[in-house]
């Protein structure tokens, strides 16, 4: 099991997104008589496949794989099928872009290798279906994501609330939640 | 009467396991569906003690989180604290001096050994063997005063800084801790003479409660209770973070999935943790203890960081995501033991309830760590 | 004949335990007495803190700069000062800390520039109500005198 | 008559005195025993040495609320704790503390101790049942079979030695083992009793710690498991008394164990004089292994507790007790 092999099994999972990346471009080759141009930095919107592979030093991961919500549940079974296991499931609140993102935390128990699978949904219905039936374990983090930022898992036997009272309407880790 | 005329619901009764029971160790409520003695069913309910440390993350700065992290496991707060300054760390980009990662892995494994020591008395307790947690708590009392005299305090330590640690370690300290491990060393031999070895503890441990390695896959489990079923898995060793490279340790791993594997697993990392503490100080370089460039206030570029360190029951991750100001933009703690219950409700299916509490002593609960 | 090895090893390892059990009988009690007996704390023990005082003038040593408030994660610190004549910088008129929320992490005391605070050796703590633990600093120095 | 009737009156009051005093300061040598033997000093404010705690425990006790939850069957709720704390008095009754000093002199002496010992599990049942806990039903359960299984193995080794003395009279019992530590039956020198005597001691005193629910076979109580098991919902002079009535039933274990098995109030070497200081030191020796083996091990498991009766103890007593009846035959 090497990261090449889990990157390749989950590359066709990805987004592919719009982002806007600054390149240096070269100046174009000189004109007859003109002299030649210094390299010019430029913004472009490109395609891209969102899977990285960053620096391990700096990130503490050395996959991070964007997918789309749908693609959840396949990806954590391609992970299970590589014997991963999962060490937890988290949101974050992107209150500006009014998204929320959730994040899956996979390591391997011989191979040095950490995966992060994230997917974003929207803000106001977010929604997202269950992996609690292919890791068992994503039963309790889902149901605490649920708690902290309200998001719904499809398929989930039971989100009712894990840490907060039971009787809890709020979602405290929303940027909008005051106390 | 007949198979199908009784009615099931009558056959089984419903147990309120906590949150105030003896075996809960803190306020887990773990509602039991029980036939006879038998578990049918168990759900653990959580949150008594949940104080919501992460939205507390999101509004203090970095540095006034760091006691938080004491908070968590109390038991081995200087795991939490070493995972939560190695984070920040990896995301500011601090260097850390040498010496003060050497005192960083001494004191650590000091407070595994104290959260250890405490775990087997308190296990044992469950069993209803009360003397040998005195005893423990004996010897747990020597690394407390150990660690009280360098950090001040006796249990939410808060010893670590971003860039090192609070305060240098002096001779008396490296003293103590050798005399210490002399101590322990000999203590060791009485413990299993007086615990491991005895036919009553053996009788309810062997065989008891197995948690198979695929199940610890699903579940998330680590730490102790993965190694007890058998995976070597240990952050320390996995992903070499601070100075453990340089140290010659095993990880003790056994096989047999059960309860009595779970326990000797803690009970032989004792050894191993001595043994890293031994190497510390013979191999501790001079030095400063913090770094020299380390800034006053962080603010980490924008990004998320993960950094896991291998704590006491297991592998504690934490997610940083940082917005480049000076406070967390949200900070999420991955707590071994949370994973760790929630496997409980499966692996304690079909059995008695006394066996299904020695399974529940084994996973070494925190309580405020799964609550957070 | 695994029976009675069974039998065998069983009951020796519990006449092991007994043995060591009663080894532990005759030994010293370990226990302080604490009401009797107490234990003087390390010079590093991080009990509440207290104002330091300057053994020169025999006040305080605070700046009132307000490092310690902004410092504390809990926001038990209330610190106050004022400008008086013939004084350079300002003179803390009053500070007081709200124990019931501190956490005795120390944060405070490692940010004051002056070393004006410290921690107090105090572990004894018990009170009659939650506000016998809004310490007024500035008066427990004046009776230390 | 009426000396006899003064006789059987002040023996009465004697034993009540005695075994009350005696559960009263088995608590504070439980609490002292178990104190040194986790190097702690235990009970020391009240009075020298703590020696006046039980009086304080009781004076505690009594003046809580007898508290009777609702749900509760009152009559068995109050009367379960008598049911424990009054055979075992009674118990006390042919139990020969000196050569002239018991209060009957029964020759079915030991039948007699046997049945009373068996009515106290039927008054935790009750206790149990009554609460209306579950935790105080599994307890209860728990008992019931355990006592079942353990008496039998404590009733063969008993009649072992039934068979070798050919009496039931506890007093006589005694006298036959006169005239120095190697007469008592635990090792007895003599062709009379079969060599296996000592393993039939460690049985019994076995069974005994069963029987009195005394750790490592604690059932009734397992408190890290059951909470307080039988006694869950018990408060106030309730729990007391249920408390005195387990104490006392350990001071008949011991006392039983000492006549069967030490001598009695026969002094160890021939040359001392028989007194009721040999059975008041053997019977506290017993009573300090049982404070002693308490605050060494861990419970047993239930059905390890099971096991080790029906697997181990009652084959082991039958073995015994077919080697006595062949050793009485061929000598």
């Amino acid at each position: 099991m090497g990261l090449a092999k889990i990157k390749q099994a989950l590359a066709e999972l990805a987004v592919t997104e719009t982002i806007e990346v600054s390149k240096t471009v070269p100046a174009p080759p000189a004109a007859e008589g003109e002299e030649q141009g210094k390299p010019v930095e430029v913004k472009e919107m490109i395609e891209q496949n969102m899977l990285f592979t960053p620096e391990y030093a700096k990130k503490g991961y050395h996959l991070d794989v964007k997918v789309t919500a749908e693609n959840v549940a396949r990806s954590a079974k391609i992970l299970l099928d590589h014997e991963f296991f999962l060490e937890s499931i988290t949101g974050v609140d992107w209150i500006k872009e009014n998204q929320i993102e959730i994040v899956y935390d996979f390591n391997h128990w011989h191979t040095l290798c950490r995966v992060v699978i994230r997917t974003r949904t929207d803000r106001a219905n977010p929604e997202v279906p269950t992996i609690s039936e292919i890791y068992s374990g994503a039963n309790w983090h889902e149901r605490e994501t649920h708690d902290f930022f309200g998001v719904t898992f499809t398929g989930h036997p039971d989100l009712s609330p894990l840490l907060l009272p039971e009787d809890a309407d709020y979602h405290p880790l929303l940027k909008d939640f005051k106390a | 009467m007949s198979a199908d005329v009784i009615d099931k619901s009558l056959e089984t009764f419903v147990l309120n396991l906590g949150p105030q029971h003896p075996a809960t160790h803190g306020v887990l409520r773990v509602k039991l569906t029980m036939d006879g003695e038998y578990i049918v069913h168990a759900e653990p309910v959580l949150g008594y003690i949940h104080r919501m440390h992460e939205k507390m993350g999101e509004n203090r700065t970095w540095a006034q989180f760091m006691p938080n992290t004491g908070r968590l496991d109390y038991l081995a707060a200087l795991s939490y604290n070493h995972g939560y300054a190695m984070a920040a760390e990896r995301a500011e980009g601090i260097e850390v001096p040498e010496r003060a990662e050497y005192i960083r892995c001494i004191t650590v494994e000091l407070n595994r050994i104290a959260s250890h020591l405490l775990w087997f008395g308190a296990f044992v307790l469950d069993l209803g063997g009360f003397t040998p947690l005195l005893y423990a708590f004996d010897d747990r009392e020597q690394i407390l005063d150990l660690l009280e005299s360098v950090t001040g305090a006796r249990l939410t330590f808060c010893y670590f800084r971003f860039g090192g640690v609070y305060n240098d370690i002096d001779d008396n300290f490296i003293t103590g801790t050798r005399e210490f491990i002399k101590r322990l060393r000999s203590r060791m031999p009485m413990y299993h003479d007086l615990v491991t070895n005895n036919i009553i503890l053996i009788k309810r441990l062997k065989g008891i409660g197995p948690i198979s390695q695929e199940m610890c896959r699903r579940y998330g489990a680590t730490g102790p209770v993965l190694r007890g079923s058998g995976v070597n898995f240990d952050v320390r060793k996995h992903e070499p973070y601070s100075v453990y490279p340089e140290f010659d340790f095993d990880i003790p791993v056994y096989t047999d999935c059960d309860s009595m594997a779970r326990y000797m697993v803690r009970m032989d990392e004792m050894e191993q943790s001595m043994r890293i503490i031994e190497q510390g100080l013979d191999k501790l370089p001079e030095g400063p203890v913090m770094a020299a460039k380390a800034p006053k206030i962080l603010k980490p570029a924008k990004g998320d960081y993960y950094c896991a360190v291998e704590a006491a029951r297991g592998s504690f991750g934490i997610r940083l995501v940082s917005d480049g100001t000076n406070t967390p933009y949200r900070l999420k703690l991955r707590s071994p033991t949370f994973s760790n219950l929630s496997l409980f409700a499966e692996a304690c299916q079909g059995m008695l309830l006394p066996d299904a509490l020695a399974l529940m002593g084994t996973l070494d609960l925190v309580i405020p760590e799964i609550d957070r | 004949m695994a029976y009675f090895n069974e039998l065998y090893s069983g009951t020796k390892s519990l006449f092991i335990g007994m043995g060591i059990t009663i080894k532990e009988f005759f030994k010293p009690v370990v226990t302080l007495q604490y009401p009797h007996e107490s234990l003087t704390m390390t010079a590093r023990f991080r009990g509440h803190i207290e104002l330091v005082r300057d053994l020169e003038s025999g006040g305080n040593k605070c700046i009132v700069c307000g490092m310690c408030q902004k410092a504390c994660p809990s926001g038990c610190i209330t610190g106050n000062g004022e400008k008086r004549e013939g004084v350079k910088g300002k003179v803390l008129t009053e500070y007081t800390l709200d124990f019931t929320k501190c956490s005795l992490c120390g944060m405070c005391v490692e940010s004051c520039k002056p070393a004006a605070i410290q921690f107090s050796k105090d572990y004894n703590l018990a009170g009659p109500s939650r506000e016998a633990y809004i310490y007024d600093l500035l008066k427990r120095l004046e009776e230390q005198k | 008559m009426t000396t006899e009737l003064i006789r059987l009156l002040a023996f009465l009051v004697g034993i009540i005195a005695f075994a009350a005093l005696n559960a009263a300061y088995l608590v504070w040598v439980e609490r002292k025993g178990a104190a040194h033997f986790q190097r702690r000093i235990g009970p020391k404010e009240v009075g020298p040495y703590g020696l006046l705690q039980p009086l304080a425990d009781g004076a505690k006790l009594m003046s809580k609320q007898l508290l009777i939850p609702d749900g509760v069957d009152p009559i068995l709720f109050k009367i379960a704790p008598l049911m424990v704390l009054v055979p075992a008095v009674m118990s006390f009754v042919t139990i020969p503390f000196g050569e002239h000093l018991a209060a009957r002199n029964i020759d079915l002496g030991l039948l007699m101790v046997f049945a009373f010992a068996s009515i106290n599990v039927l008054g935790l049942l009750l206790g149990s049942w009554g609460s209306a806990n579950k935790y105080a039903v599994i307890a209860a359960a728990r008992v019931i079979s355990q006592n079942i299984a353990y008496e039998i193995p404590m009733l063969l080794t008993a009649i072992a030695l039934v068979m070798a003395t050919n009496t039931m009279n506890l007093n006589e019992m005694v006298s036959l083992q006169g005239g120095g530590f190697w007469h008592w039956n635990l090792i007895k020198l003599t062709f009379t009793a079969s060599p296996l005597t000592p393993i039939a001691f460690l049985i019994f005193f076995t069974t005994m710690l069963a029987e009195t629910n005394r750790a490592p076979f604690d059932m009734a109580e397992a408190e890290s498991e059951l909470v307080a098991g039988s006694f869950t919902e018990y408060s106030g002079m309730g729990f007391g008394v249920f408390f005195m009535g387990e104490y006392a039933n350990i001071v008949i274990g011991a006392a039983l164990t000492t006549v069967l098995f030490l001598g009695g109030w026969q002094s160890p070497l021939p040359f001392l004089p028989n007194s009721v200081v040999w059975f008041l030191m053997k019977m506290y020796v017993i009573i300090f292994t049982v404070v002693w083996i308490r605050w060494t091990f861990p419970r047993t498991q239930f059905y390890a507790l099971l096991n080790l009766s029906w697997k181990v103890l009652i084959p082991i007593s039958l073995v015994n007790l077919i080697v006595t009846a062949g050793w009485l035959k061929v000598f």
